[in-house]
């Protein structure tokens, strides 16, 4: 479990995340986590709940190749990403990057650029169901790829 | 043949998630698209949209690109998880 | 306990603060949070144990300014510091920092800006038992002098 | 009164965590310090260290402060937290 990913429709536990990031690694000094949840605003509009669809297969492999790049560019002592699919109510977590390090710095940059890549790469698309009922699907952000862009 | 999926905005306004394509129609990228638009004019504006994302067997590609049979080739808009 | 600080004996639980960080709050779209661990290896030590002392009073207003200038640059719904004192061993853990946002960018900043000016200016010093049973003061490093400087 | 506080390697290099000064005997931190270098000639290297960071009633300082009854001086390595 040092290295890994999942894409689920179960929801994780974020303890149990930490903890198995961690176990019986003395090396780990630093670990870092991010988690993204359904939140109650997106570009202006009152979010009731969200959809998430995948390309099965594709999601997977490319997760592992965001995985993979970060191990070449860190000293990492474990990492993971989980990501759920389905769906999610508001306040339901969405996404899990963990990364742990022996150097706070690594740590830090590793989940960072986990997050940037799922963002712009991982085949995910998010349909949000807005408080009055109508249906829309998540527009692309620009500032997403410029984050991304940052590690090239 | 050739095994070709959509996603998501894409896939609802196509109507249509997978289909094969003969190998023997199609043997790039770009003619796939040509032939897709040919079958279903209606589809013509979609997949002409140049903020569509192409994968071949779960790999990005962009430009033109050579088509093998048993390939899978995926359509999809830019995308929104995490 | 949107916004608080805790130094401490006691151990923290992750998955507890994770918890109380996004408590309610639906708006809190990006939780990150850092975990400091006691680690084997330091400046080419074996280390086999900790102590760290601080200085009462001092280090509490200074952890507190800490999570304020972090409230004034970033949108945070939340924030937590918590850090202990006293003996420690192998893997325990030391220092925990929480932040949630609306934003990904603003809590992983707000973060590493905690993170780096903890480092630099709260009131705690590292002193180490080697495994050979020598104890030494840890020594202040000057990268982590640079790392606050990019927030100036 | 001054009370004077020292931490981490610096209090145990004076083999003290504490000690009080009449504020007669010093109105400023640098009068301080050659205070405390004159009644314990064995301080005077380490108090002399330009690493040592100094805080008066818990707030950092840089150069020379006045001081006032009451006040707390603290000295103290670079901090190693976190």
């Amino acid at each position: 479990m040092a290295f890994s990913i999942a894409v689920q429709i179960d929801d994780f536990d974020v303890g149990q995340e930490y903890s198995d990031l961690v176990a019986n690694d003395v090396s780990a000094g630093a670990v870092v986590f991010f988690v993204g949840r359904v939140r109650d605003f997106n570009d202006g509009k009152n979010i009731a709940s969200l959809s998430l669809e995948h390309y099965p297969g594709m999601t997977e492999k490319i997760l592992q190749q965001i995985l993979d790049e970060a191990r070449r560019r860190w000293q990492l002592v474990s990492a993971r990403i989980v990501h759920r699919i389905g769906d999610l109510q508001l306040g339901d977590q969405i996404v899990f990057v963990g990364t742990a390090s022996a150097h706070r710095e690594h740590a830090f940059q590793a989940a960072e650029f986990l997050m940037d890549f799922l963002k712009t790469s991982a085949p995910f698309w998010k349909k949000e169901k807005s408080r009055d009922g109508s249906f829309g699907w998540v527009e692309s952000k620009d500032k997403d790829d410029k984050a991304a862009k940052r590690w090239e | 043949m050739i095994r070709v999926v959509f996603f998501a905005q894409l896939r609802e306004q196509l109507g249509t998630a997978k289909l094969d394509v003969s190998i023997e129609r199609v043997k790039t990228l770009s003619e796939l698209k040509q032939h897709l638009s040919l079958q279903n004019p209606s589809w013509e504006s979609a997949l002409a949209n140049t903020k569509l994302l192409v994968a071949i067997n779960h790999a990005y590609v962009k430009g033109n690109h050579a088509l093998a049979d048993g390939d899978e080739v995926a359509f999809f808009p830019p995308v929104t998880g995490g």
